[in-house]
């Protein structure tokens, strides 16, 4: 956090990509989730003119696999600052779902996915991975993963996996929405956009019960709090989560397979 | 499955959410029907609890009306029910706390005349009786109808509740046989009671019958829950089912319910 | 000595009767102050209970309102009550009972700025707090002003109690030192909470409150009572106070009441 | 009980001295305590002109120790029948005191105590002592015990005892009164005529709360529950009866020393 906490409230120029020393690593490519990358596009086009950003967090296997969209303290088309107050709930949410903190993204809505000069200057954990997502149409890669090490920038290879959807694409070619095609027959359907925990919950279970073991579920479910708790006490009564994705406006559709 | 209503949902909320409760649980208890014996010290936590759950019929029946001495921990009724039954005082503040709850009243004694056609209308009953005669009467009612019932009493500072499953787990009179005779009772420095001690005991019989109802978790069955609040000890004492239990045992003597008033049984 | 009216001893026989209460034992309730925080689950049966016990004064701090999804199981509270705040719910619910009884309600968050001034008044605390946070302020704020308190919680079926006497017995920080992690407290599905419980839990600290101001028996210090109602077993776990704890121990760290917030205090 | 139960309802002549046989038992005398005279006496005494009846009880020395008052079923001037659904009732208490049965009285308030041939016809158990309160003014005896044997009546001797009563008087010039004198100072009194169990514990209570430790609290109680429960409890508690009689309305007077 204190990388993250020591992001300064100072506008920056447009980016340029003279200040970038473009070098490919050459190891191995950085791996990122679809959800993950849904979650950070839609974020962006949310927030779109300011720029979005927020912390990311990878699995035990060093994938990327979840965004955290956080608030930019500027509120600038810009520049960007992850609100203080929120640093420390949400590393505390990325431990707590078993996950650690991988980087900082932030989305350029008007330009190039390079980093700034000051993206430059004042990354100051060379550990993490800085990823920036361009809002910009028809560019050929709307995310990039840089790290950042003494004021230089070595870009990564970058892969978006769907691997934890089956069925699911790996196209980069915007955030995946709800109608996408799934292998699974839904059963029943349930929209939960505005009920907080734990009525969600409730609804959830209740929908359950309608249905027949084996039968599939489809919730909506709103960001924060819901995404976080309702899959966790969904599995832990025995059933599957099939699909995990986050839609367009933040929120997300889980397939669930009621239990045998 | 039935249709729940949103407000349904909001109240039962705590419950569906619970694993071992749930939808399906909220159902059962939904329609469940239980009979609170006596709506005194142990009725009383009993009725509001099992009204707050949502239990479909609950059954009261006391002959009693509300007295001022009541209030020290009866507490589902008020100063102002004193002189009233304390059935309608009951059922009052059942209505109030959940109005979806079917109350239904029995302001009568319960004796042997009534006691079998009344416990087989129900899913479950508490003996919440406040005297051995009725104790002994539920149990044997309830033996003789196969209805499910929790035990309970409470003396100064103490309690002991069991629950009893007829036929399969040991009932009252396979722990205690008969009633004491009636001047084995003393009746007088005995009526003292911690208030609190009412709660504690009636509060455990309720969550013994959403239990029962739900079917979660491992009832209170061969086993006498015993407390002593002086203390705050908590004691469970194994219990078995006895062969030579005049109500449930292999050749039971008691094969009909009878009254056992404190003067004609005690001869 | 108080003088009676018929009334009173009508009332309050059941507790004049017990040895271990008396006549004196009775003044002292009529004499006691008692702060319930939270007018939820657990405080709902204390408050109940102590007002019929006829404790003095009984104050009530919280800043909600009755919720629909409250009412499985905050017996103090009706369904007509939903929307207003839980303290003058519960008072009218007291006061229904016994109006002898001195409600002072505090419709308030319970917070570094006020903890210390409220319990002090007091003579007793019941910590019917739902989260954290609150538990630790009343913790210290107690221990802080020597008042003694009953420290309560409920999860599910299961509930955990224990009775802190400030200097003398382990304090709740001697046992769990600091709040958990706010990520570590599963907020949705942990919601689920047997209505009943509420009511085991709460009716064992309203007769620790009442063994405390009579000086009946023995309190639940230097031991966590816990129960889990689906297997329904009573557990005693033996503590001691720590010579390290930050509050009460030999070089404490804490020597005033902080805010405590789910995301400051996490770092 | 059968014996009483037997005792028919029906009217019989005023007792004539032909009938009686007159004998001299000449064994042990019947002992009366003052208690049970003086109950039996105020008995007589309240239901004057009926008849009053009730059972007798002896304790472990065979000492008639309590008089039990029962309804005179027949309501009549000059014939007695106990009321059968008392019988069960009062045999049950006196067993709950640890007493037996020792007789039947009943009172013959116009002429003296000597039984009436009918008492003779009815007497039906040959074990029960019968004894018969007179309230002729001037009798030499105003009690006597009979013993009815195949309709053959023996008079027994007949001795009423002090002994239970510290201070006690054993003359037989009447019922002892409240009044009487008492080795104890009494610093407080309370008159429970008429308020039963618990209740009249709890006022007990409260007095010697009242009063300050080794200090005499006097408390008349009611016959019957009030009189089996109050002192035992007060006893539990560690508080001494110093003094226990019975008032000739049938209430008892204790007097209670306070624990140190």
């Amino acid at each position: 956090m204190h990388t993250a906490q020591t992001v300064p409230s100072i506008p920056r120029p447009a980016p340029s990509s003279a200040t970038v020393a473009q070098e490919n690593s050459g190891g191995d490519p950085v791996r990122l989730t679809q959800e993950a990358y849904a979650e950070m596009a839609a974020h962006a086009q949310r927030e779109a003119p300011i720029e979005a950003c927020g912390y990311l967090a990878k699995d035990a296997e060093g994938r990327i696999c979840a965004a955290f969209p956080m608030t930019n303290a500027d509120k600038a088309e810009d520049h960007y600052t992850l609100d203080p107050a929120e640093q420390f709930a949400v590393v505390k949410a990325i431990r707590s779902q078993g996950l650690r903190l991988a980087g900082v993204y932030h989305s350029h809505p008007a330009s190039p996915a390079r980093p700034s000069p000051e993206d430059i200057r004042l990354a100051h954990d060379p550990d993490l991975l800085y990823l920036i997502v361009t809002l910009l149409p028809g560019e050929e890669k709307p995310v990039r993963a840089f790290r950042i090490r003494k004021q230089t920038v070595t870009e990564l290879d970058l892969v978006v996996e769907g691997a934890s959807l089956p069925g699911g694409s790996s196209s980069m070619s915007g955030a995946p929405a709800q109608e996408d095609k799934t292998a699974a027959t839904i059963h029943r359907a349930i929209d939960l956009h505005g009920v907080g925990c734990p009525m969600n919950l409730v609804k959830v279970k209740v929908a359950l019960a309608a249905i027949e073991p084996g039968q599939h579920l489809e919730v909506v479910l709103d960001d924060g709090p819901p995404i976080r708790n309702v899959p966790q006490s969904v599995e832990k009564e025995g059933h599957a989560i099939l699909e995990r994705r986050q839609l367009p406006d933040g929120a997300w559709r889980l397939v669930i397979r009621k239990h045998q | 499955m039935r249709e729940f209503t949103e407000e349904q949902l909001e109240r039962y909320s705590r419950h569906i959410l619970l694993a071992e409760v749930g939808v399906e649980g909220q159902e059962r208890l939904m329609d469940g029907r239980v009979l609170v014996v006596g709506a005194g010290g142990l009725g009383s936590p009993v009725a509001l609890y099992l009204a707050a759950a949502g239990v479909g019929v609950v059954g009261i029946v006391d002959n009693d009306t509300v007295d001022r001495s009541n209030l020290q921990r009866q507490i589902a009724h008020t100063t102002a029910d004193i002189g009233q039954p304390k059935v309608e005082s009951a059922a009052r503040a059942m209505r109030a706390i959940n109005p979806e709850v079917q109350v239904t009243t029995h302001h009568c004694f319960l004796d042997a005349s009534n006691v079998r056609q009344l416990v087989r209308q129900y899913d479950f009953v508490i003996d919440g009786a406040d005297n051995f005669p009725t104790k002994f009467l539920v149990n044997d009612a309830c033996l003789l109808e196969g209805v499910p019932f929790s035990h309970g009493g409470i003396l100064r500072f103490t309690g002991q509740t069991m629950t009893v499953l007829p036929g399969k787990s040991a009932c009252y009179r396979c722990v205690f046989r008969e009633p004491p005779p009636p001047d084995a009772v003393p009746s007088c420095s005995q009526a003292g009671v911690l208030g609190a001690v009412a709660g504690m005991l009636g509060t455990i019989q309720a969550a013994e019958a959403l239990k029962f109802l739900t079917g979660a978790g491992e009832l209170l069955t061969n086993r006498l829950l015993s407390f002593d609040a002086l203390a705050m000890r908590f004691r469970s004492t194994p219990l078995q089912r006895q062969d030579n239990c005049p109500v449930c045992g292999k050749e039971p003597s008691i094969t009909e319910v009878t009254d056992c008033g404190p003067i004609l049984c005690a001869a």
